[in-house]
């Protein structure tokens, strides 16, 4: 709670819709997910609540209502898969939400699956996310993100637009708004209107594959 | 205050060969310059053009001065004003050498002529 | 030319290294005033002639190109390309920038020329390079063999942005140019998407028209790059980056950031939202 | 000029020595006394060649390590893609320092200052004929050098690159002072360059030892004869277009604009008339270190040095005909490119002489691996691959390709770095122990030689790869995608080696460099020729009689001799500094010049003339215009004792030789610099009138352009009788001076020399007018720019010669002048002929040429 009140700050004027979801957040009151809960990991807590977000619609200020996209959280699970990809930019079939069962299934199961192929070295969110962080490096690179963030390692990434993605791996928000969590990262490098509808950043042209690396190299800045 | 040298003489006579080189140079691409620029590139005179015709006579008439002083270097040494034995050992071979160098330079100005076309720029 | 050099210098280096390494009788033959007439005026006399006289061939054969079937305007501006297809009475068909289509393997011919300072034009690839000087009309005819993507360069410094001031030359298979160069012809899609007719009146009211065409909109300006068919082009800012959605948000809003110096002011005062959607129709104008 | 030859030579028997020993008491300590340089604060007015010489380097390789870490940022900046270290801004700014440091600021001055300091010294004379002038050469660069380079930390520096292409360096695209720094700056300093020239000339003609006819001469005094005449042909070229440009600037006087009839060409034809002959007028002197470093490490004469000589006199002329070689990617008539193409493959004939030479002379001898072999070897194995990669680039289809690619960047590293900066440190390892009480250190030496060689293949090599797939030069920044990556960093690795090359010479000079102590570690390599003889302030204490080419091989007991004094001048008979002039071919002694010594007026002359320059580059215009002043009216200040007049009638410099001690008319040494000073001025007006030429050819059909009418011939025709009837004036004052003696009445030559300014000044300003008169103005075309910039420059010979004229008539005041004591009046006379015969020139170019074609 305390986390999300200096967002307001951000807002300069309210009477427009565009904050809706902020609104949204507090009124449903999400926990800030800590690690004492009940054992379980800050990531499990934050993608099922990304799912949660998600299912709420924010009002899209041109009036579209994107499906809200949570394909990530189950990246490796390969009965979600032919869905996930027939899911293509931010705009995809209501059937997913079909899918919420599995996903939480495998967020659940995922620590095991994950501890018997990655190494522990990587940081959590990397494995869970299961992208391929050098790739995402190179999909930065390709479709130029670094053109308004700051981005170590990535070539020519001095951007000033955005907010400089330095240490991004231990970053608590995104965009100063969202919990940082994988499923809500992967959504938001590929689809961020969706999810704040008044964010500068638009969607970007990445498949859910490069989502995933994008997100596992963003986590690798820490 | 011992005879006077005529310095100035012996280096020119000693570059000799060289300054027709400079002087074809100068003549050839100057004259394209403006045939280009004037567009009487394309004038013609018993069928070659006006002047690739000029730029090859002249190359023919400074290359025979080039062999002139190269023939006077090497054979009437005394004509060549050189003075005294030791500087005419010395400074004949020299203007000799420079004739035939600048010759050769003379001809590969003078070719090219033959080949490429007067006045079309680069790429066509 | 490069085994031929690569080869004089080994005789030159290995002389000296003789010179160095042999007992002095076996060297002698070195040491005399022939070896120098030889090896430094008789030996290059007969190879230089040779490669002059191939040079000059090689020189020729650039020149006797064939007819053109396309002509191309491009104009070096500091820093970007303007191009215009120019039609057989010499009239401008359609105008673009900062990418080049061409038929492949059909002889285009490209006049240059520079509306500032000078530039030079070079695709590595398919050609050398020719100067944009101001006062001064440069042609170059050449083709694309084969489809493809091109890259070229500014190659005589221009300014600050030199190194950035690239284009694209695209070679497409003969019908597809047709199709291409037909489009490019069209005034600007009109779509339908409320999102899109909201940025497009954003870019109108922010003024972007005062400096950009967007044929079939009242944007008609002609300092900067004609955007008509921008969301089709392969890079924005010559080169700089590809063409997206959140390239070209980025760059309008840091303009100044990305490429300092150039005559684009940056945006930054656009909201998040408009910018987003004047990138968006910009994107979308394909 | 065969083995056989050169060793007749050797074994002429040497002559009876001119002076006997032992010498009278106090002779030496005269000596001494006389070439002493001053203590205390007045040691920087010091003006020995052996002083000013080290200087002038050391402030040259100040500048090449100033310059070399501004490359070393830029690698660093390069050494990964889309780097961010440096902005464009600054990246502009260094590559542009880069280049114009290396070539104006340490390439040039450096072989000039090695010239300073080593030419008197292998010439056995005891200075250069001018040692003010040498002096003032250093002080004007070492200043004005100094405030251009810091222009950097002010973020003022040019930035339009070394060559300065405009219309991106006129008024429009650059505003701001910092294109203005480089203008001013450099042709400041190119104009200390020609005063070296001048002074270089001069000395290598008319100040030899005697017996040192041409082909006795050292090979570098050969390519120091050669560059510093190159100098007079080339740099004037320069000077004109920064001249040029800089009134576009300033004035709009629109040459390069097209728009107004001008044309960026005529900037690019200029600079590479004076640009390409630049790379030979740094290469030559190098080339000069190696041809003496050779034979002393093989320890055999240099084999075919006639043929050495051919090659360097065919290099001086065959460059000036490569200019277009720079242009080939402008779009000139294919032809046109054809010849130049042809000229580029001629200067390398020359190269192939000289390498060939050199790979003869180790073969005759043994070469000894010390370190100058070393570097000698890393020249040769560098400047070869330079050359053959230039012979590449001089083919036209392939320049397109790879010009102003990081093909070229590599090309003209490996001729420029290889070509010149190996010979220069094998030349300071080599002669160091001439100027310094020990050599350097063998060991470092090598250390040295092995960083900055495989360092600079390192960094170099791979940039010909780099070229050829694409990249091109002068970019600041460049994608990752495109394959660039790994060679630039392998670059920039390489770079670091070079500096750490560097910089452990730096090490080895603090450790070993001790110089101006009198004390030599003697011949170290047993060299043969004369700057390995024993000397000190006032070089050898005799000039010594030379029958060979390696005087201390052949000539047995040379050292001793002429450290006992038994040859030439063993002493100061006129009470001051002074050499033996020679005659320019045989090397016959002549007559002893007396030299003047230290002056304060000679650097604050250098000091305010830098002052002026720099004050007009920032726009204070008033104190610029006074320190002009007061370096005008030093510079008059220092000259005023350089005219001494026969203050003894003859001179005995032993063997019975009696010299007179002053001369005067064309066999004077300062007659001979007046007339290389003309032939600069001759050279710029000959390239003015070939802009004017140029211009009409961008102007074919208005030349005058449409509305301007051309003044009647009743101008040209007045200015042109006032200027013939100035130079009668002086030609009768000449007439008068000629018939006194001493100490007359003077009034009638003082009478025509005020009489003859009103008349130059009065055709100058019936010129003017005339053209005034039509309406025409200088900013509003081409044509009328380069008619005023025509008539500008004749107004500057008014201004030079008033202040000549009044300087003259001032000595003649003074009882200085007199019909024996009279250089002075020769030089304005010369000076006054040339300015009446450029004038005429210029009307008739002006006047009569538009007539013709109209």
């Amino acid at each position: 709670m305390v986390a999300f009140s200096h967002l307001s700050l951000a807002s300069q004027e309210r009477d427009r819709p565009r904050f809706q979801l902020l609104q949204l957040l507090r009124g449903k009151g999400i926990e800030r997910p800590r690690r004492s809960t009940v054992g379980l990991h800050h990531w499990q807590l934050s993608v099922a609540g990304s799912i949660g977000l998600g299912t709420r619609r924010a009002e899209y200020p041109f009036g579209q209502v994107p499906a809200p996209d949570t394909g990530d959280c189950l990246a490796n699970g390969t009965a979600g898969k032919p869905l996930l990809f027939a899911a293509t930019r931010s705009r995809i079939s209501s059937a997913v939400h079909s899918l919420f069962g599995f996903c939480n299934v495998y967020v659940l199961l995922m620590p095991i699956v994950l501890a018997a192929c990655n190494d522990a070295d990587a940081p959590e969110e990397q494995r869970v996310l299961e992208g391929d962080a050098e790739a995402g490096r190179a999909a930065i690179a390709e479709v130029e993100c670094g053109v308004c963030h700051r981005i170590p390692g990535v070539a020519g990434a001095n951007g000033i637009v955005g907010p400089p993605l330095d240490s991004f791996g231990r970053r608590q928000l995104i965009a100063g708004v969202l919990p940082n969590r994988p499923g809500v990262l992967v959504r938001w490098v590929s689809d961020a209107p969706s999810l704040v509808p008044n964010t500068g950043m638009p969607q970007m042209p990445l498949d859910k594959k490069q989502a995933r690396d994008v997100a596992a190299y963003l986590y690798t800045l820490r | 205050m011992p005879m006077r040298e005529r310095f100035v003489t012996r280096i020119l006579l000693m570059t000799a060969g060289l300054i027709i080189w400079a002087a074809h140079l100068g003549f050839v691409y100057g004259l394209n310059a403006l045939a280009c620029t004037f567009d009487f590139a394309r004038l013609e005179l018993f069928g070659m053009a006006l002047n690739t015709l000029t730029i090859g006579v002249v190359t023919l008439i400074a290359l025979g001065a080039e062999l002139l002083v190269l023939s006077f270097a090497v054979a009437g040494r005394g004509a060549m004003g050189f003075g005294g034995e030791e500087q005419l050992r010395f400074m004949g071979p020299i203007t000799a050498t420079l004739a035939g160098l600048s010759a050769v330079a003379v001809l590969w100005q003078g070719l090219p002529v033959l080949v490429v076309p007067a006045c079309t720029g680069a790429g066509g | 030319m490069f085994t031929g050099g690569a080869l004089i210098f080994l005789l030159v280096i290995g002389l000296t290294v003789l010179t160095i390494i042999l007992p002095q009788e076996r060297r002698r033959w070195l040491a005399q005033q022939n070896v120098v007439i030889a090896g430094g005026i008789v030996f290059p006399v007969a190879v230089l002639s040779l490669l002059l006289g191939y040079g000059f061939f090689v020189t020729r054969g650039h020149v006797g190109a064939e007819e053109p079937t396309l002509r191309i305007e491009v104009i070096g501006e500091q820093w970007w390309w303007r191009v215009r297809y120019l039609d057989e009475s010499g009239g401008v068909r359609f105008a673009t920038a900062n990418e080049i289509r061409v038929p492949a393997g059909e002889p285009v011919e490209f006049i240059l020329k520079s509306a500032d300072v000078i530039h030079s034009f070079w695709v590595p690839s398919l050609a050398g390079k020719l100067d944009m000087v101001p006062g001064k009309v440069n042609t170059y005819t050449f083709s694309a063999d084969k489809p493809g993507v091109y890259r070229g360069q500014c190659a005589e410094y221009c300014g600050a942005q030199h190194a950035l001031m690239a284009f694209y030359l695209v070679a497409m298979e003969p019908g597809s140019f047709d199709a291409w160069a037909a489009g490019q012809a069209d005034p600007a899609w009109d779509r339908v998407a409320a999102e899109l007719k909201y940025g497009r009146d954003l870019f109108i009211a922010n003024g972007c028209g005062a400096c950009h065409t967007v044929r079939g909109t009242p944007a008609t300006g002609d300092l900067g790059p004609d955007l008509t068919h921008v969301g089709g082009r392969l890079s924005i800012g010559a080169g700089t980056l590809p063409t997206n959605i959140g390239t070209l948000a980025g760059w309008i809003s840091s303009t100044q950031h990305v490429k300092p110096g150039v005559s684009m002011p940056s945006f930054g005062n656009l909201e998040s939202r408009d910018l987003r959607a004047i990138a968006a129709y910009l994107e979308s104008l394909e | 000029m065969t083995q056989t030859d050169n060793r007749t030579e050797r074994a002429a028997p040497d002559r009876e020595l001119p002076n006997s020993t032992p010498r009278p008491e106090g002779e030496l300590e005269e000596l001494e006394r006389v070439w002493k340089p001053p203590s205390g604060w007045n040691y920087i007015t010091v003006v020995n060649n052996t002083y000013i010489g080290v200087f002038y380097v050391g402030t040259a390789f100040l500048f090449f390590i100033l310059a070399g870490v501004l490359a070393l940022i830029m690698r660093t900046q390069l050494a990964v893609p889309e780097n961010d270290l440096v902005g464009e801004d600054l990246y502009n700014q260094l590559f542009t320092m880069h280049g114009t440091i290396m070539m104006f600021l340490f390439a040039v001055p450096a072989v000039e200052a090695m010239g300073v300091y080593l030419l008197p010294n292998m010439q056995a004379a005891r200075d250069l004929p001018f040692p003010r002038l040498s002096a003032y050469a250093f002080w004007a660069y070492f200043v004005g050098g100094l405030v251009f380079f810091s222009s950097i930390f002010f973020g003022l520096a040019p930035k339009g690159g070394w060559f300065m292409y405009p219309p991106l360096t006129s008024y429009e695209f650059s505003p701001g002072i910092n294109a203005d720094f480089w203008l001013l700056g450099i042709g400041f300093i190119e104009i200390s360059a020609i005063a070296g020239a001048i002074e270089i000339i001069v000395g290598v003609l008319r100040t030899r030892a005697p017996g040192q006819s041409l082909d006795k001469l050292p090979i570098y005094a050969w390519t120091m004869l050669i560059f510093a005449g190159m100098i007079v042909f080339a740099f004037p070229a320069v000077i004109l277009a920064t001249a040029l440009l800089e009134l576009e600037r300033a004035f709009q006087w629109p040459f390069f604009v097209a728009e107004k009839g001008g044309s960026p060409l005529l900037w690019q034809h200029l600079f590479w008339f004076f640009g390409h002959p630049e790379v030979y007028i740094i290469f030559l002197p190098a080339a000069g270190f190696v041809s003496m470093i050779i034979p002393t490490v093989a320890q055999t004469p240099l084999v075919a040095y006639r043929l050495v000589v051919v090659a360097l006199l065919a290099t001086g002329f065959f460059s000036f005909g490569l200019w277009v070689h720079h242009m080939f990617t402008t779009g000139l008539p294919q032809l046109s490119l054809s010849f130049f193409s042809a000229a580029s493959m001629a200067v390398s004939i020359p190269s192939g002489i000289q390498v060939f030479a050199w790979i003869a002379t180790l073969a005759a001898g043994r070469i000894r691996l010390n370190t100058p072999a070393l570097f000698v070897l890393g020249f040769l194995f560098t400047f070869v691959l330079g050359g053959l990669t230039g012979v590449m680039v001089a083919m036209v289809p392939f320049d397109w390709q790879v010009h102003d690619t990081y093909f070229v960047v590599a090309h003209f590293h490996y001729v420029l770095f290889g070509g010149m900066v190996f010979p220069l440190f094998a030349a300071f390892y080599y002669w160091i122990p001439t100027a310094s009480a020990r050599p350097l250190s063998e060991r470092l030496g090598r250390w040295v030689f092995g960083l900055i060689f495989i360092g600079f293949n390192t960094a170099f090599f791979p940039m010909h790869i780099t070229g050829l797939i694409g990249m091109p030069r002068r970019v600041y920044t460049y994608p990752a995608e495109l394959g660039w990556n790994t060679l630039n960093m392998i670059s920039t690795v390489g770079a670091f080696m070079i500096a750490a090359g560097v910089l452990l010479f730096l090490v080895d000079l603090i450790r070993n460099f001790r110089p101006f102590t009198n004390k030599s570690p003697g011949n170290v390599w047993n060299a043969g020729t004369l700057e390995w003889l024993p000397s000190g302030n006032y070089q050898t204490r005799s000039i010594p009689i030379v029958t060979s080419r390696e005087p201390l091989w052949d000539q047995p007991n040379l050292p001793e001799d002429v450290e006992a004094g038994r040859y030439f001048l063993p002493g100061a008979p006129t009470g001051g500094r002074e050499t033996i002039v020679t005659s320019p071919i045989n090397a016959t002694p002549q007559y002893v010049v007396q030299m003047p010594g230290p002056s304060w007026p000679t650097v604050l002359a250098a000091v305010f003339t830098a002052a002026f320059f720099l004050g007009l580059t920032v726009k204070l215009v008033i104190p610029a215009v006074i320190c002009g002043l007061l370096a005008i009216a030093m510079v008059m200040l220092w000259l005023w004792d350089t005219d001494p007049g026969p203050t003894v009638d003859q001179v005995d410099i032993g063997g019975g030789l009696r010299l007179p001690a002053y001369v005067t008319g064309p066999s004077s040494h300062s007659w001979w610099a007046m007339v290389v000073l003309i032939l600069v001025g001759g050279t710029l007006f000959t390239t003015l009138i070939f802009s004017y030429f140029f211009l009409w050819t961008v102007n074919p059909g208005a030349w005058p352009p449409g509305s301007v009418e051309l003044p009647s011939l009743g101008w040209p025709a007045v200015a042109a009788a006032l200027y013939a009837s100035s130079s009668g004036a002086i030609w009768l004052a000449s007439g008068f001076l000629k018939r006194r003696k001493r100490n007359g009445p003077w009034w009638s030559v003082r009478l025509l020399l005020l009489v003859a300014f009103p008349l130059m000044a009065g055709g100058l300003a019936v010129d003017l007018f005339g053209q005034w008169q039509t309406g025409l103005r200088p900013e509003e075309h081409s044509y009328g720019a380069v008619v005023y910039t025509v008539i500008g420059v004749q107004g500057l010979y008014v201004v030079a010669l008033t202040l000549m004229a009044f300087y003259t008539i001032a000595r003649s005041l003074a009882g200085m002048l007199d019909g024996v004591r009279r250089v002075t009046f020769d030089n304005t006379m010369l000076f006054w002929h040339y300015m009446t015969a450029q004038g005429l020139v210029g009307l008739a170019v002006i006047h009569f040429f538009p007539r013709l074609i109209g």
